[in-house]
């Protein structure tokens, strides 16, 4: 997927969580937890749905870096090379 | 050598019944010549043969049904030498073969299936679904009463479901200020060994398989309630009567404000990965607002969590006619002292609110500390 | 066979033409009935033996740029008209590289090239529309002729009395071609006419009528020179009852059991291949070495026909509704590209 | 802006055409002498003459088919067939040769015809004369079918049929040739693409064409005093359907009424109803109307050819039943 595409992913799987997500009032750069409120259960849904999406199995301990919406595209952007490149 | 076979005989005709030979094995044939009749419902028709040479077996019988492309007989082609030839077996019937592959044929729309009960419009259908709104609860307005699309709007509405969760949430509250004398209890438990154990633990699993650690408190709580039933049943008519099974209230707040709790039944009895899955189905649920009303109201016992914001610790109002309610309050990372030093830990503050109608602050310490004391060998969980 | 002196000029290279023409399509339809039997041409298959005499001789008189609409019995009419035995027998395979792009077959074949508006399955269905290419043709004062072939069936038809009389009403340069084989699929032309001079009918619309002996090619080709020049000329439609007979069935297959063998002999002693052989063998315009030259040229055409159409395309199935209207975009129109 | 009838919108629209484009000309039964069945083509033989003009005998078969072939010969012919109930002798020529040949020669012949019919009933002529069998042609591909309903166009659908490479059939209801109305200055060729909404409404979609979209602007007026707002569209193309605006509309309001002056089985409403339900099936409050023609011959009597026929009152009852209780 391109970066365009895994944007578009990203916020899918947030909106699947926050269904009455607007795009608009949200950083990209910075922590949705805050900014949405989201519990460890909305996280947890999230992840899932990102997994779902993308086939990118993400572990426990990369949570740090999806914790916002640009940290997640470049996680799986990069995740994407290597698993293709390998 | 060269088949004889029977001819397509028309637009409408797929066999012929074989009448006659007019020529005996051995005899000379040329290019079109006749030299069988074959029975049609049109009618006697005279079949030429297209390939000099000498008949060499007849293999149609007078009365026998054929179908078009069927071998009637060996021709010998001029020159040939006389070879014994075998009939094949089946009538292959190589030519007509040319029709172009059939085109793919079109997938029947899959038909919506009839719904039992009262009449609903399609429309009334989806915008139910999609507003989380019970049907079975509406009285339609449309023709011969069916649930119009309308219908389902001004259920949404009216009044608005916050505004009357929000009335709910307040009497009840009142009602257990007023008639439940609270004693508070809190005590701060080290989360290391769970959030280690679920480290580990979650490597193995899935995504969808993961468990939270407001699992392990669950299960630590309804496993500690064996020891304290005092906490765990309702207080009715101005008597406690303790419950024999366990079904923990999970307080979830909701997208829009608001907050429900509706019950896991039989918590002590669950291994962690189904508990963790009601958990997660009830949140779910909640917040789609698709509970039944029957999960709202048979909890024994409430644990209520702020999660990762909120306040250190929190000191919750017991939901009648339940008798005590549990409180976790946020993670923090603190200083903890063992053997001597100071190490840094993971911090979680526990509180519990009781009824003194029914327990006192003596046995609320004892049961928060066997909670506390459970998180920490959470493979027992 | 008798003289024929008029315009038509009758030398060596002319007959040895005729005759080849009438071989190609005698030879061509003989092969269809093999392939139908084999199951290579399917549906309806009407076949011109014996008649070839009509196209051939009609066609010699009949110009490129002018019009000729026929019937489901068109293969003979196709050919003399210069269509391509390959093309021709790609439709009947209902393969893409057909005169019709597969979707007609036998019954309905179609060249812009050569102003062949079509076989017609309806009978007297194309009659109407020659009478339309002829009022066109008026209108716009050119000097083109539309020939409209039809059979002995389609003088029963309100479309054959409906289209004379408008041709005749409005001078129309129609050249009404009837190749009255006597036979309407299985009804005698006895049994189906009070009135059986079929220019009667023509002559009722006050249309000049002529009858011409259908098996005689010379003939024809001498009539139609002169019914075509006399519709150019007044503009005005001349019919032509060309008396002629088949020697197979209407279709593939029926039992003939309308008519008895023995008149099926009697006709097939005036085939008009071997008349013309015949009369050019006795005006020693026939050498011995043609006949065997001729059938060798028209069975490699032939082949190469079959050939070609074996290894033509299915049309796509999503090609399937290409065609049915022009492609426009909504609201605008533009000539389809 | 100049009041004038359907007749004279279709009649300027004729002269345009003759003047503008040499290759077209007008056949049809006493289109020329009389000056048309409606008079809706008087005066044009006068100005055209009668090459251009063709009073043709009553040989339906022979002068449809002739319309067919000069087109396929590269004229612009205007074929008038008197009404709908003669149109069946030509439905041959129609069926097998208009709508057929371009498809069937392989892309290779088009045939720019426009043929004219009167249709329906509503004049006690009776059986034989009042029939409305819009649906048998709007069944057939390889033709296009409109039904001007409206002044505007009557006057403007002629010229872009005749623009059209394929076959195009014109209904003119013959209630609508003495309807009287403005019409705009210079109002030219219209599109014969799209349906239109002539009144919006958020109730119930009122789907006509020809003389009932009249009957049914009526009824919405009627449904507005009971507080039902009903949006009304005018179809005018009946083949190729524009489910977009069918769809689009019946989605907001949730419920649709067809009228149609066929009869019911087989009728064009029937086909309507059901792109409704294959198309907007979940956006359905209640099942889609159909107000059509009751299924006899139109009987001659006034009282009885009124009951046979759709009314704007048969309209509004069919809507009211599809609101239940507090409609």
């Amino acid at each position: 997927m391109n970066e365009k595409e895994l944007k578009a992913t990203v916020l899918k799987a947030l909106a699947s969580v926050v269904p009455e997500l607007d795009e608009a009032h949200l950083a990209p750069e910075k922590n949705f937890r805050e900014q949405l409120d989201i519990d460890s259960m909305d996280f947890l849904n999230y992840v899932i749905a990102l997994c779902a999406a993308t086939k990118i199995e993400i572990p426990e301990a990369d949570y740090r870096k999806i914790a916002s919406v640009d940290g997640t595209v470049a996680y799986l952007a990069q995740h994407q090379k290597r698993s293709s490149a390998t | 050598m060269v088949e004889f076979r029977m001819p397509s005989l028309g637009a409408d005709m797929e066999a012929g019944t074989f009448v006659e030979w007019l020529k005996k094995p051995g005899d000379r044939v040329s290019r079109g010549e006749i030299i069988a009749v074959v029975e049609t419902q049109k009618g006697a028709i005279e079949i030429e043969v297209f390939q000099s040479g000498t008949l060499e077996t007849l293999i149609a019988k007078p009365g026998q049904k054929l179908p078009v492309g069927a071998p009637m007989a060996i021709i010998r082609g001029d020159g040939e030498a006389a070879a014994a030839f075998a009939p094949p077996p089946a009538p292959a019937v190589k030519a007509l073969e040319t029709r172009p592959p059939p085109a793919k044929a079109p997938v029947a729309p899959a038909l919506a299936t009839p719904s039992a009960g009262i009449h609903t419009s399609p429309a009334a259908r989806r915008r139910a679904a999609e507003l989380g709104i019970d049907l079975q609860k509406l009285v339609g307005t449309g023709p011969d009463g069916a649930v119009t699309s309308a219908d389902v709007e001004r259920a949404a509405a009216a009044p608005s479901a916050a505004a009357a969760m929000r009335q709910a949430i307040g009497a009840a509250m009142a009602r257990s200020k007023r008639e439940i004398p609270h004693y508070y209890l809190a005590h701060s438990i080290d989360l290391d060994p769970c959030l280690r154990w679920l480290a580990s633990e979650n490597e193995k699993r899935s995504v969808a398989e993961r468990i939270l650690y407001g699992a392990l408190l669950l299960k630590a709580v309804a496993l500690a309630l064996h020891d304290y039933p005092e906490f765990n049943g309702y207080y009715v008519d101005g008597a406690f009567r303790p419950s024999a099974q366990i079904h923990l209230g999970v307080a979830v707040a909701l997208p829009k404000g608001g907050l429900v709790a509706p019950a896991i039944h039989d918590a002590d009895r669950l291994p962690l990965p189904q508990l963790m899955v009601a958990l997660r189905d009830l949140v779910n649920r909640a917040r789609r607002g698709g509970l039944r009303s029957s999960e709202l109201a048979d909890s024994t016992i409430t644990v209520t969590s702020l999660g990762e914001q909120g306040a250190e610790s929190l000191f919750p109002v017991i939901y009648p006619p339940q008798v005590a309610i549990f409180g976790f309050g946020m993670v923090l990372d603190r200083p903890w002292v063992v053997d001597g030093t100071v190490v840094p830990r993971h911090v979680i503050s526990a509180s519990l609110a009781g009824d003194h109608r029914v327990s006192d602050g003596h046995r609320g310490g004892r049961f928060l500390t066997a909670v506390a004391q459970m998180l920490q060998k959470p493979e027992a969980l | 066979m008798i003289d024929h002196a008029s315009k038509v000029h009758l030398d060596r290279k002319h007959l040895l033409r005729l005759l080849r023409e009438m071989l190609r399509i005698r030879r061509f339809e003989e092969r269809c009935v093999e392939l139908y039997s084999g199951g290579k041409i399917r549906g309806f298959l009407h076949l011109y033996i014996g008649e070839e005499a009509n196209a051939v001789g009609a066609m010699q008189a009949i110009g490129p740029k002018d019009a000729v609409v026929t019937t489901y019995r068109e293969h003979g009419h196709a050919l003399a008209r210069g269509i391509s035995a390959r093309a021709l027998m790609a439709e009947m395979f209902g393969k893409m590289e057909g005169t019709s792009r597969g979707r007609g077959g036998s019954m309905h074949v179609f060249d812009a090239a050569t102003r062949f508006y079509g076989g017609n399955a309806i009978v007297a269905g194309g009659m109407p529309l020659a009478v339309g290419i002829a009022l066109a043709a008026k209108m716009r004062g050119e000097r083109n002729i539309t020939a409209c072939f039809f059979g002995d069936g389609a003088v029963a038809e309100g479309a054959f009395h409906e289209s004379l009389n408008l041709a005749s009403l409005w001078k129309l340069p129609v050249l009404f071609i009837c190749e009255n084989n006597r036979y309407a699929m299985g009804t005698a032309i006895e049994r189906a006419q009070a009135q059986i001079d079929l220019t009667k009918h023509a002559e009722s619309y006050a249309i000049r009528a002529e009858a011409v002996d259908g098996m005689d090619v010379v003939a024809v080709e001498v009539a139609t020179h002169r019914a075509a020049d006399l519709v150019r000329e007044t503009g005005e439609p001349y019919f032509l009852e060309n008396r002629t007979y088949r020697f197979r069935a209407h279709s593939m297959y029926d039992p003939e059991l309308y008519r008895s063998k023995a008149e099926v002999e009697e006709w097939k002693k005036r085939d008009p291949i071997t008349l013309l052989e015949a009369w050019m063998r006795d005006s020693n315009l026939l050498h011995p070495e043609d006949m065997p030259k001729l059938e060798a040229e028209v069975a490699a055409e032939i082949d190469d026909a079959v050939a070609f159409a074996e290894a033509g395309q299915w049309e796509p199935v999503a090609d399937l509704c290409k065609d049915v209207m022009t492609v426009r975009k909504v609201g605008v129109l533009e000539a389809a590209k | 802006m100049t009041t004038t009838t359907y007749r004279d919108a279709v009649r300027v629209a004729h002269r345009e055409a003759l003047q503008r484009d040499p290759r077209v000309f007008l056949m049809g039964e006493d289109v020329g002498r009389y000056g048309g069945s409606y008079a809706c083509t008087k005066g044009l033989i006068e100005e055209f003459g009668p090459e251009r003009i063709r009073d043709t005998p009553l040989s339906e078969v022979a002068f449809v088919g002739a319309g067919i072939g000069a087109a396929l010969a590269g004229m612009r012919p205007i074929v008038e067939i008197m009404t709908v109930n003669f149109s069946m002798l030509a439905l041959d020529q129609i069926v097998n040769n208009a709508a057929t040949i371009r498809h069937m020669s392989g892309g290779q012949f088009s045939i720019p015809l426009v043929i004219r019919m009167a249709t329906g009933a509503g004049r006690q002529v009776a059986a034989q004369h009042s029939h409305s069998l819009e649906s048998w042609y709007a069944h057939v591909p390889g033709i296009r079918v409109v039904a001007p309903a409206t002044l505007a166009d009557a006057r403007g659908m002629l010229w872009t049929a005749l623009e059209d490479p394929d076959p195009v059939v014109i209904f003119e209801h013959a209630m609508l040739y003495s309807l009287e109305g403005d019409l705009p200055e210079g109002s030219g060729s219209v599109d014969i693409d799209r349906a239109a909404v002539l009144r919006p409404g958020r109730d119930v979609t009122l789907i006509a064409y020809s003389e009932n979209l009249h009957k049914a602007l009526a009824a919405a007026e009627l449904l507005a005093q009971d507080r039902i707002e009903a949006e009304v569209i005018d179809l005018r193309t009946l083949r190729p359907l524009d489910d977009a605006t069918i769809m689009t509309s019946v989605r907001k309001t949730r419920r649709a009424v067809v009228v149609d002056e066929g009869w019911r089985s087989g009728s064009l409403a029937a086909e309507i109803a059901a792109r409704i339900m294959e198309q907007a099936f979940y956006d359905l409050d209640a099942p889609v109307g159909r107000v059509c023609s009751e299924e006899v011959p139109i009987p001659y009597p006034k009282h009885l050819e009124d009951a046979a026929i759709p009314q704007p009152h048969k309209i509004v009852a069919t809507v009211k039943n599809l609101f239940g209780s507090h409609g």
